[in-house]
């Protein structure tokens, strides 16, 4: 399937395209699931002024916060940005800009994003900073809050196993965020851990439909742990 | 005598019923899973996208893709689902979650909830705390009753940033059990030892007492 | 697992606490994964004045179109109403009250139903009869109609297999509308082909988590085909 | 010569490119199929949650669980996908579709489309059109270019309840094939024998000519 085969050699091809004051929306929960390879590249590239739209920043040297290091992201749409002295650092000196987003609005404006949906209602942070400026309504008598979705110039993302053709298998929590940014860049690239032949993955078991996915890389990944808990013997 | 971390877990605990879906934040929360009475079981869910969580791996099986909302690595538990994070708040915003228990700094007496920024000194972001309260029917705030300087964490309006409002039905302190409805917590249990007017006290905002305040028991 | 153990013996309790007026989200496309089993106890039971939230009303003595000889349902919320004349006829003769809804709308309204989304603006039907009365909104110059959620008393729900605890898995198309409904009920009940063991379905493999499902049986199923299309030799 | 509905077909098969998802409406659309340029693969898009159609089954293969958005049993093809309605619909109003086909009722000049009700005589409800027109950037209306008794169906102004507004970019009649853009039908192509005046002949809706318009061309 020569038109589908969506297979590239190099992280370069991989990113191609990528310039300065793009929107990136990204895969993974802390470090467990990101397109680690991806990554580097965009700090390879060195391209300034992203916008990234992911629940963390990585941590001090590894995952997207690498990219803080050298100063190339202007604004953070995330949950949470602790486990990150840099990203707290930059961000309370003002040199970052943070929109703090609550994970689940998060998540569902990503979906949202890649579904053509352009703005949904949540009761999750009504009376609260994040409702600031937000259309308020009213629907069986409680209050909720218009939230507008979210798409990417790119979305970078990590999934298990791709067939050619960009059908996808995530393994285990290390999907998280990633199904949902694969429907929202408008160009979407995926690295995995396995390419496989077409026809290889069962039709009723693919999580991510190919027609999302524009790239696909083979990475390597380190997979840091952030906390390793152990059983009590 | 005020109640240990473990000692809270244990209190939450009794709250617990046979078949609940349940999410714990991080901190006393998680520790009530070491207290799940004996005759009946319960299903945890972590927010990262796994609905039964598992004990903590042997170094064995410790695995970077499977981990918790703490971003600990841990194991699925028998008959666990596994699925993406829009899945997940789906389950906790649709309110298919039977119960929630979470920290906070501060509490009031209409139900509000502040736990997830102190301005100017620690903003990490609510991670899922807001869409965890908006979302569930039944949530149990666990913390301290005050704080090192003894000021109440009860308060008649809270002073921090809210994480949700009218969203907190009960609180499990060190001190008591108490309900929040009517714009007034109302006194239900009070901690082995502790004197009903110590936690009148520690408790800034509208206290309601009833006649008799039982103690707390614990069969562990 | 007591608590969790959700399967049923009979359809009389998987049905129970069904009476008059209720709102039911059915799962199926056509007469394709649909719960017949559970249509079956719902004809028994002879409720009436029911609004039956499905995309299509079976045929005329299949599927949810049983319901309508006996005149047990008051309202269809679907977005197609053909291979039914009897449903026709209700609809044309002002009997049976026909909400069309566009069929990507109604997924989603069940969606957001079972999410606690209680409305989003969509594109789909702006300009058309089904924006009448609806909220209109631009988003980057283009118009979105506001549509609300839909839930149900009950959601029955046709899967392949199930274990006790109600993770559940469909098989092929079969899927459709099933996995939104299984969210939308107060109540869900699920029938299936076979009844698993815990443990026995893979946990990356699982089309709707146990949270969803209230009850489970065990049916047999006729599984009738609207046209069959043969390859031509 | 008007074209006959296969050849209608063949001319819509002549718009794909290679490695498009391409959802086909019931009737003529679904004739595309056959008529897929040999050097090139397209992926068919099912609304009833399958991406991937193969050809119709055996006697064999027929499964009750394995139908089109038409309720005809199919198969998969290689590296289908299958998912639920909403996933489907997710894909289709986000716009993941490269191309629609459908047929219609009638198309105006502004783009509008009327395809799925003829009040007090059709009702049979609108199933996935409107997402269809709505999410796709690319969509070709098929149809007769004008009904029995010789009444155009390329209007000023749509008569019937729309399917959808401003939507419609090309049209392949049994005629012609017409771009529309500008509040105008831009003829683009005629059917071999048939003339430019039949074609304005049978036109309603304001009707551009160019200089030149070029027959239409079929390799099969």
């Amino acid at each position: 399937m020569s038109g589908f085969n969506k297979v590239v050699s190099s992280y370069q091809e991989a990113m191609a395209g990528l310039s300065d004051d793009m929107t990136i929306i990204a895969g993974g929960f802390g470090l467990c699931g990101i397109p680690e390879g991806l990554i580097t590249e965009i700090k390879r590239q060195g391209v300034k002024g992203l916008t990234i739209v992911s629940n963390n920043c990585g941590t001090d040297n590894f995952g997207l916060g690498m990219l803080l290091e050298d100063k190339q992201i202007k604004k953070m749409v995330s949950s949470y940005v602790g486990e990150n002295a840099e990203f707290e650092r930059q961000y309370l000196s003002g040199e970052l800009e943070v929109d703090l987003t609550p994970q689940g609005t998060l998540a569902e404006k990503m979906r949202a994003g890649g579904a053509g949906i352009p703005a949904f209602y949540t009761a999750t942070g009504y009376g609260t900073p994040v409702a600031e400026g937000k259309e308020v309504k009213q629907f069986n008598g409680r209050n909720y809050i218009l939230e507008e979705s979210v798409t990417g110039d790119f979305a970078i993302v990590k999934a298990w196993k791709a067939d050619k053709i960009g059908n996808l298998v995530y393994r285990d929590t290390a999907m998280n965020f990633n199904p949902m940014a694969a429907t929202a860049g408008k160009i979407t690239v995926v690295e995995v851990e396995e390419i496989v032949e077409v026809g290889e993955l069962d039709p009723n078991q693919i999580h991510t439909p190919g027609i999302y996915v524009n790239r696909i890389i083979k990475g390597s990944f380190e997979k840091r742990i952030e906390k390793i808990t152990l059983a009590k013997n | 005598m005020s109640l240990n971390r473990d000692q809270i877990a244990m209190r939450v605990a009794q709250e617990l019923e046979d078949g609940y879906y349940v999410n714990l934040g991080i901190g006393i929360p998680t520790l009530v899973a070491n207290y799940v009475p004996s005759d009946i079981e319960v299903m945890l869910q972590s927010e990262n996208g796994l609905l039964g969580i598992g004990p903590y791996p042997t170094e064995d099986q410790v695995d970077a893709d499977m981990i918790n909302a703490g971003k600990e690595t841990v194991t699925a538990a028998l008959g666990a689902s596994i699925f993406s994070s829009a899945e997940s708040f789906a389950m906790i915003r649709g309110g298919h979650v039977n119960l929630t228990v979470l920290g906070a700094f501060e509490v009031d007496q209409n139900g509000n909830i502040a736990s997830y920024m102190i301005p100017g000194k620690l903003v990490k972001g609510m991670g899922g705390a807001m869409d965890l309260v908006a979302g569930a029917d039944n949530i149990i705030v666990t913390m301290t009753h005050a704080d090192k300087r003894d000021n109440s964490k009860l308060l008649e309006r809270c002073s921090l940033p809210l994480t949700g409002v009218g969203c907190v039905k009960r609180i499990v302190t060190d001190l008591a059990v108490l309900e929040v409805k009517d714009g007034a917590f109302h006194l239900l249990e009070r901690a082995p030892g502790v004197s009903v007017e110590e936690i009148q006290q520690k408790t800034a905002g509208k206290l309601i007492i009833p006649e008799n305040v039982p103690e707390m028991t614990f069969d562990h």
